[in-house]
């Protein structure tokens, strides 16, 4: 009799667990694609990209995952290319060819990600790049590759209106205009880009210097001797991390200090600090002539990356809050926000409703604040709608920190430190 | 001593007929991925194995095989965006590029009699050059590259599958593998040995040095830019970091050391093992962690068997052959 | 163009040169002695400089006050590397020695950025920020370090191979190693205590240059390529002449990227290689 | 006996070089190993110094065993071999080239009285002190690796064809010389092809052809002997 009861008292547990579980397992994951350079020369990028998305994967997991879908929890499918073109498209199209896998996030820079734009066509695969800024790979109109960074042409757009803003404002003389630029797509088409807007204003005649230098140079010097030698009124120096410290190096070296705009990572990174030292970092970046473009700018309010901010510090206090941080967390968003909304596993669908996501003025969801127009993220074109911010170093408080100035969109955002 | 050698051939030939049976009929098991790595697999087996016509068999240290390859990607590539020229025919203009190139520096550097190290370095020299002239030159793409719009068909040397390329590039390397066999047995083959063992002796007893080794570099060179031409049609996108790329030869030259330098089936052997083992590390294991691989095995293999596997096997099957007499 | 541009350049060049010559002096120390080609010389550098890295993070040391912890700990990894692999492998075929350094170049570039992450580094140092000048033409503390430390370090070289014992029997061996053997020089711990000299040197290098070169997992490659272009035109084996080709180098970059720029600036230091060695194969203070 | 060899084979890669060689060696004798081009007297001579590993066999001296001996063991021991082609340091001067030969353990604290000497015996190599040595003449050069093997203080020495390459004259000079010193009782075994000279001066004589030992014994046995005078003497 006792064992009896035992018997059917163990049946109806399973029954029971059975029927709890089964729900849950019911609802297959939705599966998401995620790759880069996470080795090779451009890791430092690929990197970025993938420990954003893995934390914003791992919240809306936590959170319940896709409600559109039955509380489908999300997978990550993690795909190295080792930096290299090969395994870039090898992995798409394993990712392509893999049903269950409906979106792409990745891979970040050019080399990478212009072989995989045809096979996003062909799998009509949802590709949303983070640091993808070449305007040739979105300029074919593909419906199902997007960027959430700002495209390089723009950058140079950017550069020529600022310019153009402090001549008009604050007087500044534009008779003299150079230019410093790495040789590679990057380089050259944010060249192209500051060209157009100066023609534009009238002054593309003043540009004295065009230089493009080798960014691997192991020294900076004889580029800023040219630089100098051309004695500007305003100069552009577009440089990445490592020819951004040998720049700043050579000008403190050389003692040379003018009116300069500069991007990238050789002028916005928040480890610039650290590498140059603090003196020659305040004497070439902190001084009150030198202004860098920025993506992500820090200290205008924007409720969503400061909420952001500090969920990821606390799960990775080791990681730095940087720009490639952050757009890899946006392209994560977006597309995990297109598939909510899509509501259905049809990649068509989920490439459709990424085309119609907007975001309004301010709007939380935009973690770099650089969506300022109200509208669709993604144009029909597949440009991104996002625009870069002028800022200047700062010391307050004992650390340096970027002031936002200047906004294509609204212009001078604030006074520059040398007419305060 | 003959008979010996033909039976341990026969059987290694025979093994070699299973493994073809079974890479024949191998794509309809393998998912499009695994099908397009070994597309990629036989490729590198295909260039490793022209890589060491020149590097295995006449023993230098050359590293002007990106020149080459970068010459057969381009020439087509350029030839067909530019002016439809089907790939078929860029690849042969691309091999022609190659050979010239490679005689032009071959015979500059032969002549002067360079040592070893000094070659070896010029021929890097050479290379970066190329990677800096693809670099700056506009119709070359500069360093943007090259894409090429899917457009299938045969004449366009692009395939709705792909299988057809998993069979192009198996076929490739069948036919790469053959070559070398043909030329290890022949005249061409045992003067490059004996100018790999020893260059002012052969040159004593009546060998035309640099007219072999010029040969041999323009064999390697012409198969090696027809690779190039497989390689962009396949990945359908070139630019000077991966089509003129130093990776790529050291990668031939590290298979050809794990199979055995100068071997026929060294390349084969190095190349089979080593990528898919990269791969499967690569995808599964841990990402970065498949050069540790790499370079762990490539430091065993040479510590125990200083002449790569191949030879190591040959002479375990020649022992158990002299033991077993039967 | 203005004449103290040039002399700026060739002075910047200098510097830069000073660091080639530097790392090539190791390359040719190993080559004398035991006829080895080491590909991942460059990558040991990596090591000291990312050990300079790691102390400067943790214990905030200079990198100058690292160095005394960088050269002894890279002495005994040099030790330890030859007497596990490069021991093994000396009579080998030259292609296999290359393709076993390639193999650790593998191994600790990829165990440097699974370690270190892929990051852009850089450690400031005391003299960073220091600035010497001479009328028009100025040059960093820390660039003047190393080229005095490059300096003294190839003169103290010479020093030891023409003065002392050691190098009376360093010299023998690259002269003839089965005499030298004959002579009763322990020929394989000689190797060994020149090969681990050569890694320790790179600490010293290694630790001079962190405020100078920017750190990344994959820099060693390139630097090896450098330092085996600056030892073969400097005349396989002669230290002097690595030191001179060094200097020529990094002239040869500076004007090139002052003059030409961009790509084929950078094609100017290969060029002049190439044309050196194919009009003079022996190296500038090689002999014939 | 001073040094024993027993039984040994070696050779390179696939190739046998020296096969079952046994020749022993007395304190202050001088024994001569004769034989043709590529009979494997070098490769002897690299085993019993240690630089050629042997395949089997065993070398004593002294009647301990030196076999498993790392080469520069084998130098502090007192074998001494001045080697075939001289092996000069050509780019070091004589008298480097001097100090090199005397910076065993043994000979490490007498070198002073070493240069000395050997000055004396070759009284030009004074002259040449500061002289590189590659830039020497032959005779000049076979003096001092001659004299550099001495500075070690050999207990015996291992001379690889002195006569090589020297002019008659010269060989006579340098013979002189080693007479000298076996009368003074050092320990000699010499490896030469040009025989007469061999048998003039060595007590006794090993025959080596193909690698192997084929005959043995007194040097004035072997002048006489019909077989050697056919081969090697040409009578």
């Amino acid at each position: 009799m006792g064992k009896q009861i035992l018997f059917v008292a163990s049946l109806t547990m399973l029954l029971v667990a059975a029927l709890g579980i089964t729900p849950v397992v019911a609802v297959d994951p939705v599966k998401i694609g995620c790759h880069g350079a996470f080795t090779g020369k451009y890791a430092a990028y690929g990197m970025s990209t993938l420990h954003a998305v893995r934390y914003e994967v791992a919240k809306k997991n936590a959170e319940g995952g896709i409600k559109s879908l039955g509380g489908a929890k999300i997978q990550l499918i993690e795909m190295d290319n080792a930096t290299n073109a090969k395994d870039s498209v090898a992995n798409h199209e394993r990712l392509g060819t893999n049903p269950a896998v409906l979106a792409v996030i990745g891979p970040c820079t050019t080399p990478m990600s212009q072989p995989v734009e045809p096979i996003a066509a062909r799998y009509r695969l949802p590709t949303v790049h983070s640091i993808t800024t070449l305007d040739k790979i979105f300029e074919h109109g593909n419906e199902y590759v997007f960027t959430v960074s700002v495209l390089a042409s723009r950058y140079g757009a950017t550069y020529a209106s600022f310019m153009v803003a402090m001549h008009e404002k604050y007087g500044l003389t534009l008779n003299r205009i150079t230019m410093a630029y790495p040789d590679n797509d990057y380089g050259i088409s944010v060249v192209d880009g500051f060209k157009k807007g100066m023609k534009k204003a009238g002054f593309d005649k003043n540009i004295v210097l065009d230089l493009p230098f080798n960014w691997k140079s192991k020294d900076l010097s004889p580029i800023v001797l040219k630089i100098k030698a051309a004695k500007p009124d305003f100069h552009l120096q577009v440089a990445y991390f490592a020819d951004g410290k040998l720049y700043h190096d050579a000008c403190y070296n050389l003692g040379f200090h003018p009116w300069q705009v500069g991007g990238a990572s050789g002028f916005n990174h928040p480890k610039l600090w650290k590498t140059l030292g603090e003196k020659i970092g305040g004497a070439t970046i902190g001084n009150k002539k030198t202004f860098a473009y920025d993506m992500a700018a820090f200290d205008l309010p924007n409720a969503g990356r400061d909420a952001w901010t500090k969920g990821f510090t606390a799960k990775h206090p080791d990681i730095t809050v940087e720009m490639n941080l952050l757009l890899g967390a946006m392209a994560a968003r977006f597309v995990i926000e297109a598939i909510e909304k899509a509501g259905k596993r049809d990649r068509t669908a989920i490439a459709g409703a990424l085309h119609s996501l907007t975001l309004e003025k301010d709007d939380p969801r935009d973690l770099a604040g650089t969506y300022k127009k109200p509208g669709p993220v993604w144009m029909r074109n597949g440009k991104p709608n996002s625009y870069g911010y002028i800022a200047q170093w700062e010391k307050g408080n004992g650390r340096w920190s970027k002031k936002t100035l200047f906004h294509p969109l609204m212009g001078m955002l604030a006074v520059p430190k040398a007419f305060r | 001593m003959m008979g010996e050698n033909s039976r341990t051939d026969i059987k290694i030939y025979l093994g070699l007929l299973v493994l073809l049976i079974v890479l024949l009929l191998l794509p309809t098991r393998l998912s499009i991925t695994w099908t397009r790595t070994f597309a990629m697999v036989f490729l590198f087996i295909y260039w490793a194995s022209a890589w060491n016509i020149i590097g295995g068999m006449a023993g230098e240290i050359n590293f002007l095989h990106p020149i080459f390859i970068g010459a057969g990607a381009y020439s087509s590539t350029v030839l067909y965006i530019n002016f439809g020229v089907s790939p078929w025919v860029g690849m042969f203009l691309g091999a022609a590029i190659a050979v010239v190139l490679g005689l032009v520096i071959g015979w500059i550097c032969y002549r002067s009699g360079l040592p070893h190290l000094s070659f070896a370095l010029i021929c890097l020299g050479f290379s970066h050059i190329g990677e800096i002239i693809a670099l700056e030159w506009d119709l070359l793409g500069g360093s943007r590259g090259l894409v090429i719009r899917p457009a299938p068909g045969l004449a366009n040397m692009q395939f709705e599958t792909i299988s057809t390329y998993y069979y192009m590039g198996l076929g490739m390397a069948v036919l790469m593998v053959g070559i070398c066999h043909w030329i290890s047995r022949n005249k061409l083959g045992y003067y490059l040995k004996a100018i790999k063992h020893n260059e002012t002796a052969s040159a004593a007893i009546g060998i035309d040095t640099v007219r072999y080794r010029l040969l041999a570099l323009a064999v390697s060179a012409f198969f090696c830019a027809l690779g190039g031409t497989f390689y962009a049609q396949l990945v359908l996108y070139i630019d000077p970091h991966s089509a003129v790329s130093i990776t790529a030869v050291i990668s031939m030259i590290l298979f050809c050391a794990i199979g055995g330098f100068g071997t026929v089936l060294g390349p084969v052997v190095g190349t089979l093992i080593l990528m898919p083992i990269g791969e499967v590390v690569r995808l599964y294991v841990m990402t970065g962690f498949h050069l540790i691989i790499y370079g762990v095995l490539v430091i065993v293999v040479i510590l125990l068997s200083p002449h790569g596997l191949v030879p190591w096997f040959q002479s375990r099957m020649k022992k158990t052959q002299e033991e077993s007499p039967a | 163009m203005d004449i103290t541009i040039i002399a700026q350049a060739l002075i910047q060049g200098l510097m830069l040169g000073a660091i080639y010559g530097l790392i090539g002096l190791g390359i040719t120390m190993v080559y004398a002695i035991t006829g080895l080609l080491n590909f991942a010389h460059g990558d040991f550098m990596a090591i000291a400089m990312y050990l300079c890295l790691a102390l400067f993070t943790h214990f905030n040391m200079d990198p100058y006050l690292s160095s005394l912890i960088a050269v002894p700990a890279l002495f005994v990894l040099g030790l330890m590397v030859y007497h596990f692999l490069f021991r093994r492998v000396l009579k080998a075929e030259l292609l296999m020695v290359v393709q076993l350094t390639l193999g650790m170049v593998f191994i600790i570039e990829s165990s440097l950025l699974l370690t270190f992450t892929a990051d852009y580094e850089s450690v400031p140092n005391i003299l960073h920020a220091v600035r010497f000048s001479l009328g028009p033409l100025s040059v960093s503390g820390s660039y003047l370090a190393t080229f005095l430390v490059g300096g003294g370090a190839g003169a103290a070289l010479y020093w030891v191979l023409q003065k002392t014992d050691l190098g009376r029997q360093i010299r023998a061996i690259s002269q003839n190693k089965d005499a030298a053997t004959l002579m009763g020089i322990n020929t394989t711990r000689i190797q060994m205590i020149v090969f681990a000299l050569a890694i320790a040197l790179l600490g010293l290098s290694g630790s001079l240059t962190t405020s100078i070169l920017t750190m990344e997992p994959y820099m060693g490659l390139e630097l090896t390529l450098f330092a085996f272009i600056v030892f073969v035109m400097g005349g396989v084996g002669n230290f002097l002449g690595t030191l001179v080709a060094g200097y020529l180098l990094g002239i040869a970059d500076a004007m090139g990227s002052l003059f030409i720029g961009g790509h084929l600036g950078a094609m100017v230091p290969y060029g002049l290689f190439v044309l050196l060695l194919l009009f003079r194969p022996q190296g500038i203070l090689g002999a014939k | 006996m001073l040094v024993s060899v027993q039984d040994i084979t070696a050779g390179y890669g696939s190739v046998t070089v020296i096969k079952n060689i046994s020749l022993e060696v007395d304190r202050g004798e001088w024994v001569a190993v004769i034989g043709g081009n590529g009979a494997g007297k070098s490769t002897l001579f690299r085993v019993i110094s240690g630089l050629v590993r042997p395949r089997s066999g065993k070398i004593y001296f002294e009647g301990r065993e030196l076999t498993a001996l790392p080469p520069h063991e084998i130098v502090n021991k007192g074998i001494i071999q001045v080697p075939e082609g001289r092996m000069l340091f050509p780019k070091m001067n004589v008298i480097d080239n001097l100090l090199l030969g005397g910076r065993n353990r043994r000979a490490r604290n007498n070198v002073n009285e070493s240069l000395k000497k050997v000055y004396d015996l070759f009284p030009i190599l004074e002259k040449r002190a500061s002289q590189e040595a590659g830039t020497l003449s032959g005779g000049e050069q076979q003096m001092l690796a001659t004299a550099r093997g001495l500075m070690a203080l050999p207990r015996v020495l291992l001379l690889d064809e002195p006569s090589l390459g020297l002019a008659p004259l010269m060989v006579r000079e340098i013979f002189n010389s080693l007479q000298i010193l076996n009368k003074e009782g050092m320990t000699i075994l010499m490896v030469e092809q040009n025989v007469v000279v061999s048998l003039k001066n060595a007590e006794r004589a090993y025959v080596l052809e193909n690698g192997e030992i084929v005959m043995s014994g007194s040097s004035k046995d072997l002048i006489n002997d019909d077989r050697t005078k056919q081969a090697y003497l040409g009578i």
